[in-house]
């Protein structure tokens, strides 16, 4: 496909809008000084993204993202940073030192990343589009064929909910306990 | 009675193992319930062993008798192959019997922190290895006994050895003799064995190249001989290298032999006893079981090496015990140059040569065993092994003194004692190696050997002079030394009778080996092989 | 038990010995049982198991005698063999270790020699050691070196003879060093032991060689093979008979290994009369006549070196004994002299003469020491300056020591002078001049150390400090009977006369000697006797009783020589510091070094770099992950951090970049750059 | 489509579920001081969950669903009964470990056994989708485990850096397994694996399996991948550090063995070199830094690395080698069921220790022979068994390792035995110090614990059974080799 | 529109990540990095599905499992901070640089 063609393609000027949307707030997610603005765009990159599940015609993946990510996931976050207190301003010391390093291994990666990939799919095009994909099809896979992880993951929801409330739960003093135990067995 | 034909071999190895358990439910506290069942058990161990002697047939001895042959690890191809032929019955003998010894010396002699149970327990378990490894016909088998010996040997020489702190080249912190000896002796011998393992598991595959893959070792001696190139070349090469140092470590050879001394020094004497009696016997019998007949073509190749290395333990072992202070550290070394008189007969490659490192093992088994006996004894009395402070023990202790003077002529090999048949068939052996060795080579090794007898003869002597002879010194005045005990007397008495027997009628060992032997060298390297120039043609 | 047939036996005139012969083998056994029922019951009984040890030696002398008459008047041809071991040798062909005894005109007369001996000294012993320390022990050894030696003589193979060769060798030691609570003691019997050891190293190999390239140990075969000229032995013959002389040099303490026989002086007179003069030294003797048709044939090339060595050994040892102080070191160079005499008149092909010498030797040499004990046991000294005049306080231990020593210095008609002069005229009918003269000139200084030892000793004036007596029966009788044997031993060959004692020692096994005829040799006979004689008068004339002291007369009479001779040619200088020193010295402490620091060394050393390397992977890169690598090993080890602070220092974030680092590389190495 | 679901193929995993639901239910009525009643529940699930498993080897047919995504073989029975063991093993270390302390019992062992049924689970996964959330199930409680000891700065530390770690393995691992979907399109393994061979070499492929590589490296805590061991497995709970080094490790050696073995065999010009280099870097950098430590579990720790190299070696050699990967396979399956067994023990032995020394330094352990005989007997078997000393099972974990290495041949599969060889010594070092301390130094005139502390039942029971089995497999292998041939069979199926 | 347009930001935010885990010292920020990693994963699995259209929507379905296993992953993470955040707090009021790695 020529660059003409690609240019041509209205899809690919949602696209960039998105793909621009994504990295610009995902680049912030990284370099923001505020744990909240990080969060916050973290919600804009998810949201950019669940655009272009929509334009690959994956509604139902977009809204999953939107409810799970953006609906529960940035609020636990948020509350995480609430109530651990952590510092809502601008953090001065927010990074480690050596910055540099860090962007050069990352860098490394993206090159081997993007090489690899385009030397397999440089050239696949994307065909299939706007069709819009069965929710039923994925429904019945699911409930079908990956019903097992999918029964699975429901556990691993399970754990984590129960193990991080174990965690993060407030321990009582013993002195605490012993009292709670002596209404509960008064009762 | 096939009872015996059947389960006789098997009963003898693991009885040991037996009596460790029992022992092992006895109360610590009751000493006397644990030195009977070891002297009970070790006592049928040798037994059982006569009794496989006496009904061992000595017409046949080339064959394997008392073989038992039965599934055990089927999916790696190992199998409980165990047997008995001549080469093999002397040394079971030898093992089964000095632990009766060791046992009755054990009676009253306790080195700290004393605990009869362990020491016992710990005994029991290294004779299991030691007569498992006499008698194992499998690789796997044979590997898994020649291991089994160091667990005990590690703790017998770590718990109940020498506790002097001794600064170690190389490190900063001082460390107990003990410390230092037990570990090299384990990471010594493991390091060996790792290569030899791989060795091993090199020969299993390789023999699928010319029917089934096998361990086991009759069946391997006969693939060599049949297919004379299978083992042969730089594969042959590589796998003798990687058996030579699992085994060079344990005889030992020159260079790899510095553990031996540090060991030796440190060990209790029931330690030193077996060690050298027996756990140095397991690398040499280790290269006339396994490495010679199933290698013989790289033998040939590594022959030379082997024999030169080997008389420079000769030499080095004998120059390096006039250096020495400590009485057991002295005869460490002796051991380094009489396992190269073993070594050197082995690098031969002839009948002569196999048959004398034969009757060399048995012979240094008894002689350097009750030598480290009386250097025990004698620590224990003068709390010091210390040449320079010893002296004039003829005159304090003089049967001790006389048996020690005995068995100093029998280790210096004063013919008509044991010590002499092994070094005067090693150079018998060496004027002629096999054919294709080079002549010249072992001749000179030959002169140097019998060089060594002088230096052998010159260091014994010289620890005899320093330690027996002399008046004492004032150090001792006054003090009251026990002579010779019951318990001592009865754990070297055998000894002494059988120096002398074997001495006088060496026809004891060889009468079972020769057969054996022969067959071995007929099948590895050619029947009518070897000296050649004889009766003039 | 097999009796071997003689393939070689001249059978004319010999008979197999009968029973006789065939259980010859208890006098080898006696011995031994003797030693451990001396070492088990000696001490309980009165006399300390000296009874036990006379009495098995009367048994085995009057075998011996038994045995000799026999083959003085039939002749006896006999070998026994028992085999002890049997063994590959190569070639599907077996060979066998064996005990066994040879009985032949050889070995009857060395029987004798030895029982007879033997049982005069342990007798005398009984007398000499009485009230000394380890009088058991000392029996015993001796019933050991009994045993040993007369394994030795009667060895029909050359195992055997190295067993017995080195049995000797061991009683030896342990007699010479008797007093061992004296450093100087033991240490000279280990100098005994180690020269002798040496000496072995050459028995040891000759015996190798032979063996191998002959294919048995077997004396009589290898002669046999020697005689047909087999090839192979052929090959080797001359080098192997060399590297057996070499080991009898040490036993009969040829230069330049006589080193050791001085110094076994320092063991109980009776120890020197019988094993370092009359038999244990002859065994090196013995080897080469045993071996003689080898030595005559195929390793004919080595005879020349035989007779060299004996030659030299007969001229120094006489000199050396001329300076000495110690009445028993005049002795052992006497010894160390007429055992050249013996080792060259073999050497020249004359096996009658140099086992004549042994006969006669024995003989007055035991006389001698015997005799120079009975004055030691008087005067509690071995030091001539601490006699003289003891003629008439030892009246019979005087006569009897003047016989020896006209024997000795070859006065006819006592034995030493036909033995002497047998030796003498083998000299001149082999041709070897200048030996002949050498000889003849020695003859002289024979007879007149010897006498300079006789006038020392026994005139003048007493000049002692002890109350000289006379000692008992049991030991000058001993005196007396060898004394006899002195006198009487050289009648049994007189050229022309009587000529028994060839007829004794031919081995018929093998061959008919046909040594060098000595014969009746006017050319020899004078110039021995006039030099003998001469000797006598010479040393009458130098240390006659009213001389001045000894010492001051040897510098006179020697100039040039006297350091040299004092010094014994510095020849214990050269082995001490020559050859023991550096061995024991830097030798032996370098190898001691390199054992310790290089080989131990390298071990320790992989040790500790395994160690360093394991602080430089823990410490600075498992720990410090990205950073450790970049600033390399860092002193600060977490210990010191809390959690906390560990928490803070970004660690979870090096390890996190290790991570990717480390796939990174994985992807690099494997992806990118293959 | 309609998929039939073998309710007996899913016994085990549906008992572990009816169990850990009900410790979740059990522990809500539960007062504090009987709160044991959930280990002992606990205790009897995973024994039950046995029974169905015996049904299915007794049974024998391979039983596959969900489009071969889910398969319950002979191979994923022996690994389920693996795990199951250890499990059992870590529950009875548990119990009174975590009753001694202030936990949440009843929460820690729902824990624990959530992270059961993930492997049990990823045993039989045949599938990406499977697999992944098979070993997330089995991988995220520990997250949470490892902080259990909530009041201890080192928990939490070990909690925090295990999972920082965890997640960025497991996003390593999902972009890697992205990619491999991409380029063929499929989940399944067997699909997986034609399209990979119609493939053909592709730098795409060669990043994700690596990428994935990566991701299973973490959980085998492999060098460069290992960072999180030490520090973790010192700062969690001792038996969730037994189980982190046994269940978890064993947990990612399958998971990293059946896609490499099932799915991408065909790739393995890429993941064997790397396999190589992990497996060489794990023995020696793991050895290095534990001749270095004095923490007995730090040791452990740096230990397991080591033997995940070891593990590591004959699939590395045989790969690289081009040889057959079953025996390879069939080794690798060995070692990890008898390093299973004697790391257990030795962390039983851990545990049983700390309390009479009340210190987890090596030094601490001195004279322990003296006091504590039966211990100290015990430690010395566990490990001189890790250390590969016969009799003791080891020996043939090293042993196999090294015959699948000589089946390999070829230089670098050489080169790979001296070093592992070399290693072995190394090793020796650093487990005889253990013993050293144990028997051969005197014990010091106090302790911080108590000496005659008892060891509870179920901890002599932990202890026992892996000590039996410790000797038993050590003096008949041919027990073990059951994992082999069962393996053999995962090669048989594809 | 190609696949690699995707592909390509996929990998960028992917490397943002990384590159934000490697730099961040607050834990929370830590954990919106590896968030932007998984969503890498999900740009690449849902576009991948568009080209493969497996019959299963195999691609999708991955996807949404990721979401799902993120999610809980958050909540693990969250608690951990938490956990932490507990002790320092009772341990040290004033630090606020609390989670800090």
């Amino acid at each position: 496909m020529s660059l003409s063609q690609w240019i041509g393609d209205p899809l690919n000027w949602v696209f960039l809008v998105l793909a621009l949307a994504v990295l610009l707030s995902g680049f912030r997610v990284v370099t923001s000084p505020n744990v909240v603005h990080a969060a916050l765009f973290l919600v804009a990159t998810l949201a950019a993204t669940a655009g272009f599940f929509l334009l690959l015609s994956a509604e139902f993946v977009a809204w999953v993202l939107v409810l799970v990510y953006i609906g529960a996931v940035i609020v636990l976050f948020l509350f995480g940073i609430m109530i651990t207190r952590a510092p809502t301003g601008r953090d001065t010391a927010v990074d480690h030192p050596r910055r540099l390093p860090s962007a050069l291994i990352a860098l490394a990666l993206f090159g081997v990343l993007a090489w690899s990939t385009w030397t397999a799919f440089g050239d696949t095009a994307i065909e299939a589009v706007g069709e819009g994909s069965s929710t039923e099809v994925l429904g019945e896979a699911l409930l079908g064929r990956f019903l097992i992880p999918f029964e699975v993951v429901s556990f691993l929801l399970l754990a984590a909910l129960v193990g991080g409330i174990t965690l993060a739960r407030k321990d009582q003093s013993p002195a605490e306990e012993e009292a709670a135990e002596l209404v509960r067995s008064e009762r | 009675m096939d009872l015996i034909n059947d389960w006789g071999l098997t009963v003898t190895v693991f009885l040991p193992l037996v009596g460790a358990l029992l022992i092992g439910l006895v109360p610590k506290a009751n000493e006397m319930a644990a030195k009977s069942i070891a002297l009970v058990i070790s006592v049928l161990t040798f037994l059982l062993s006569a009794v496989l002697a006496a009904r061992f047939d000595f017409g046949r001895s080339d064959q394997y008798q008392f073989s038992v042959d039965t599934t055990w690890i089927e999916s790696i191809g190992a199998r409980y192959h165990v047997g008995l032929d001549g080469i093999s019955l002397p040394m079971l003998l030898l093992s089964t019997f000095i632990v009766v010894l060791c046992v009755i010396y054990s009676w009253n002699h306790w080195e700290e922190p004393r605990n009869p149970k362990g020491f016992l327990l710990l005994m029991l378990i290294l004779a299991t290895g030691m007569n498992g490894t006499f008698v194992a016909l499998d690789l796997v088998l044979f590997f898994i006994f020649f291991e089994l010996v160091l667990l005990p040997m590690y703790f017998l020489i770590g718990i109940w050895g020498d506790k002097t702190p001794r600064r170690i080249p190389g490190f900063a912190r001082e460390s107990e003799t003990r410390l230092y000896a037990a570990i090299k002796f384990f990471l010594f011998t493991l390091f060996g064995s790792a290569f030899m393992l791989l060795g091993f598991l090199s020969l299993y595959f390789k023999s699928g190249e010319a029917g089934a893959k096998t361990f086991d070792i009759p069946a391997l001696t006969e693939l060599a001989s049949t297919n004379p190139g299978l083992f042969a070349g730089r594969y042959g090469w590589l796998v003798f290298g990687a058996l030579f140092l699992g085994f060079a470590v344990k005889v030992p050879m020159w260079p790899l032999h510095t553990w031996l001394p540090d060991a030796h020094t440190a060990a209790p004497t029931v330690g030193s006893v077996l060690l050298a009696a027996i756990l140095l016997k397991l690398g040499s019998y280790g290269f006339i079981r396994i490495a010679l007949p199933i290698l013989p073509e790289p033998a040939h190749t590594w022959a030379p090496a082997i024999g030169v290395l080997a008389v420079i333990g000769i030499i080095y072992g004998s120059l390096a015990c006039l250096a020495q202070t400590d009485m057991k550290r002295l005869i460490a070394f002796s051991s380094v140059g009489h396992m190269g008189f073993v070594m050197l007969g082995i690098a031969t490659l002839t009948e002569v040569g196999i048959n004398a490192a034969i009757i060399g093992m048995v012979a240094h088994g008894l002689i350097t065993g009750l030598l480290f006996f009386l250097a025990g004894s004698m620590a224990h009395r003068y709390h010091t092994r210390d040449m320079s402070r010893l002296g004039g023990n003829q005159k304090l202790i003089p049967i001790l003194g006389g048996i020690l003077g005995f068995t100093v002529m029998a280790s210096l090999g004063l013919p008509g004692l044991a010590g002499f048949w092994g070094e005067f068939m090693s150079l018998l052996g060496s004027y002629n190696p096999l054919e294709s060795l080079s002549t010249d080579l072992f001749r000179v090794l030959m002169v140097f050997g019998a060089i060594g007898t002088v230096l052998t003869a010159g260091y014994m002597l010289w620890m005899l002079q320093r330690v027996n002879l002399g008046e004492p010194s004032e150090e001792w005045l006054g003090h009251e030394f026990h002579d010779v005990d019951r318990y001592e007397l009865a754990a070297w008495l055998p000894l002494i009778i059988l120096i002398v027997a074997v001495g006088v009628y060496p026809h004891l060992v060889l009468g079972a080996t020769s057969d054996a032997v022969t067959t071995l060298v007929d099948n590895a390297f050619g029947p009518g092989s070897a000296v050649q120039a004889v009766l003039g043609g | 038990m097999s009796t071997f047939p003689l393939t070689y036996a001249l059978q004319e005139h010999a008979g197999d010995g009968g029973a006789l012969a065939q259980y010859a083998g208890v006098m080898l056994v006696v011995p031994f049982l003797a030693f451990l029922l001396i070492i088990l019951i000696g001490k309980r009984l009165p006399r300390q198991g000296a009874e036990i040890a006379i009495g098995a030696m009367a048994i085995d002398f009057v075998y011996a005698l038994a045995l000799f008459f026999r083959n003085a008047t039939e002749g006896i041809v006999h070998e026994e063999q028992f085999e002890i071991a049997r063994f590959g040798f190569g070639g599907g062909r077996q060979v066998a270790f064996e005990w066994g005894w040879v009985v032949d005109g050889l070995s009857t007369m060395m029987f004798l020699v030895v029982t007879l001996v033997a049982l005069l000294v342990f007798i005398y012993a009984v007398g000499y050691m009485k009230g000394e320390i380890r009088v058991t022990f000392f029996f015993a050894a001796l019933c050991l070196f009994a045993g040993s030696m007369m394994l030795l003589v009667a060895a029909p193979n050359l195992v055997q003879l190295i067993v017995g060769w080195e049995g000797v060798g061991l009683a030896s030691y342990l007699l010479i060093g008797h007093y061992w609570e004296d450093r100087a003691n033991s240490s000279a019997a280990m100098k005994a032991f180690y020269v002798n050891k040496v000496a072995d190293i050459g028995l040891i190999l000759g015996t190798v060689i032979l063996a191998v390239t002959a294919g048995t140990f077997r004396i009589n075969e290898i002669l046999a093979q020697a005689e047909e000229g087999a090839a192979a032995l052929g090959a080797v013959a001359v080098v192997a008979g060399l590297l057996i002389f070499f080991g009898a040099m040490g036993k009969s303490a040829q230069f330049p290994l006589h080193v050791w026989l001085p110094d076994a002086m320092a063991g109980p007179t009776p120890v020197s009369a019988l094993m370092h003069a009359a038999t244990m030294v002859t065994a090196g003797v013995y080897l080469i006549a045993r071996m003689f048709p080898f030595y005559e044939g195929m390793a004919a090339d080595a005879r020349p070196w035989i007779l060299g060595i004996g030659t030299v050994t007969l001229v120094i040892g006489a000199m050396l004994a001329l300076v000495q102080d110690d009445i028993k070191r005049v002795l052992a160079y006497s010894t160390v002299s007429q055992l050249g005499y013996m080792v060259a008149a073999l050497g020249a092909g004359g096996y009658v003469a140099g086992l004549f010498h042994l006969w006669t030797h024995a003989f007055f040499k035991a006389l001698l020491f015997l005799a120079a004990g009975s004055v030691i046991h008087a005067v509690h000294s071995n030091n001539m300056s601490e006699m003289g005049g003891l003629r008439t306080s030892l009246p019979r231990t005087y006569w009897t020591f003047i016989v020896g020593s006209l024997a000795l210095a070859g006065i006819p008609p006592l034995a030493g002078f036909w033995s002497k002069d047998e030796i003498l005229a083998t000299f001149d009918h082999a041709g070897v001049t200048a030996v002949f003269w050498l000889g003849v000139a020695t003859a002289f200084l024979t007879a007149f150390y010897t006498f300079r030892m006789v006038l020392l000793t026994f005139h003048g004036s007493y000049k002692g400090h002890a109350h000289p007596h006379e000692s008992p029966r049991v030991m000058t009788v001993p005196l007396m009977i060898l004394a006899v044997g002195a006198i009487a031993g050289g009648f049994v060959l007189i050229p022309g006369i009587f000529s028994g004692f060839h007829h004794w020692v031919e081995v018929r096994q093998v061959f008919n000697p046909e040594e060098v005829e000595a014969g009746f040799d006017l050319a020899a006979l004078i110039p021995g006797l006039i030099a003998a004689v001469s000797g006598v008068v010479a040393a009458w004339f130098v240390y006659s009783p009213d001389a001045e002291t000894q010492e001051a007369r040897d510098r006179v009479s020697i100039p040039g020589l006297y350091p040299l001779l004092r010094h014994k040619y510095y020849l214990d200088d050269i082995y001490w510091y020559g050859i023991v020193q550096p061995i024991k010295g830097p030798l032996a402490r370098g190898v001691n070094w390199v054992n310790q620091y290089v080989i131990d060394g390298v071990v320790n050393g992989v040790g500790a770099v395994t160690m360093a390397l394991s602080r430089f992977v823990y410490g600075a890169l498992d720990q410090k992950g990205i950073d450790g690598v970049v600033h390399g090993v860092s002193a600060a080890t977490d210990s010191a951090g809390t959690a906390l602070r560990r928490l803070q220092s970004g660690r979870v974030q090096q390890y996190a970049a290790g991570f990717v680092v480390g796939a990174l590389v994985l992807v690099l190495a494997v992806v990118v750059l293959r | 489509m309609s998929y039939q679901i073998d309710y007996l193929a899913l016994a085990p995993e549906l008992v572990i579920i009816a169990t850990l639901i009900g410790v979740l239910i059990l522990d809500l009525f539960l007062p504090r001081n009987q709160k044991y009643w959930t280990a002992v529940l606990s205790v009897i699930g995973v024994s039950l969950a046995a029974v169905p498993l015996v049904l299915l080897a007794v049974d024998g047919t391979t039983r596959s669903m969900f489009d071969g995504s889910y398969v319950v073989d002979t191979f994923a029975l022996v690994l389920k009964g693996l795990f199951l063991v250890a499990g059992y093993l870590v529950l009875l270390m548990s119990v009174s470990y975590i009753e001694s302390d202030r936990y949440y019992q009843g929460e820690y062992y729902f824990l624990l056994l959530s992270s059961i049924l993930g492997s049990l689970v990823m045993a039989s996964s045949r599938d990406l989708i499977v697999l992944f959330i098979g070993l997330e199930l089995t991988t995220a409680p520990l997250f949470l485990l490892a902080g259990f000891r909530k009041g201890d700065a080192k928990s939490n530390e070990a909690s925090l850096k295990y999972y920082i770690l965890g997640v960025l393995s497991t996003a390593l691992l999902l972009f890697g397994m992205s990619l491999l979907f991409g380029l063929t399109g499929e989940v399944q393994f067997d699909a997986v694996r034609e399209k990979v061979a119609a493939l053909g070499d592709s730098p795409a492929l060669g990043v994700a399996v690596l990428l994935m590589l990566v991701g299973f490296g973490f959980k085998v805590s492999s060098v460069p991948f290992h960072f999180w061991a030490p520090d973790t497995y010192e700062g969690a709970p001792t038996p969730v550090t037994a189980y982190l080094s046994v269940n978890s490790k064993a947990a990612g050696f399958v998971a990293m063995l059946i896609v490499l073995y099932r799915a991408v065999p065909d790739a393995a010009n890429y993941w064997a070199p790397a396999l190589w280099l992990m497996a060489a870097f794990s023995m020696t950098w793991g050895n290095l830094s534990a001749l270095r430590q004095r923490n007995i579990v730090r040791l452990l720790a740096y230990s397991s690395i080591a033997q995940a190299g070891f593990m590591m070696v004959p699939f590395a050699s045989a790969a690289v080698a081009g040889a057959d990967l079953t025996e390879a396979f069939s080794a690798t399956v060995i070692y990890l069921a008898i390093y299973a067994v004697m790391n257990l023990g030795a962390f039983a032995v851990v545990i049983a220790v700390a309390r009479k020394t009340g210190t987890g330094e090596i030094d601490g352990w001195a004279g322990l022979g003296s006091y504590s005989p039966r211990l100290g007997v015990l430690a010395t078997a566990f490990f001189f068994s890790l250390a590969g000393i016969p009799p003791l099972a080891g020996w043939f974990a090293k042993f196999v390792m090294f015959r699948s290495v000589i089946i390999a041949g070829g230089v670098a599969t050489v080169v790979l035995a001296v070093i592992a060889a070399v290693n072995t010594v190394i090793a020796l070092y650093y487990y005889a110090r253990i013993t050293k301390a144990v028997w051969l130094d005197p014990a010091p005139a106090e302790a911080a614990g108590d000496r005659d502390a008892r060891t509870s039942g179920s901890l002599r029971l932990a202890l026992g059974i892996s000590a039996v089995l410790t000797l038993v497999v050590g003096i008949f292998p041919a027990i073990v080799t059951v994992f082999g041939d069962a393996s053999k069979v995962l090669g048989a199926a594809g | 529109m190609i696949l690699f347009q995707f592909l390509l930001v996929a990998a960028l935010l992917f490397s943002f990540g990384v590159y934000g885990l490697l730099v961040r010292r607050n834990a929370v920020m830590v954990l919106l990095s590896v968030e932007l990693m998984l969503n890498a994963v999900n740009i690449n699995l849902v576009a991948f599905e568009s080209v493969l259209a497996t019959s299963a929507l195999i691609g999708q379905v991955f996807a949404v499992f990721v979401i799902t296993v993120a999610a809980a992953e958050v909540g693990i993470g969250l608690a951990i901070i938490l956990m932490i955040f507990r002790n320092r707090r009772s341990a040290n009021v004033d630090d606020f640089n609390l989670m800090r790695l």
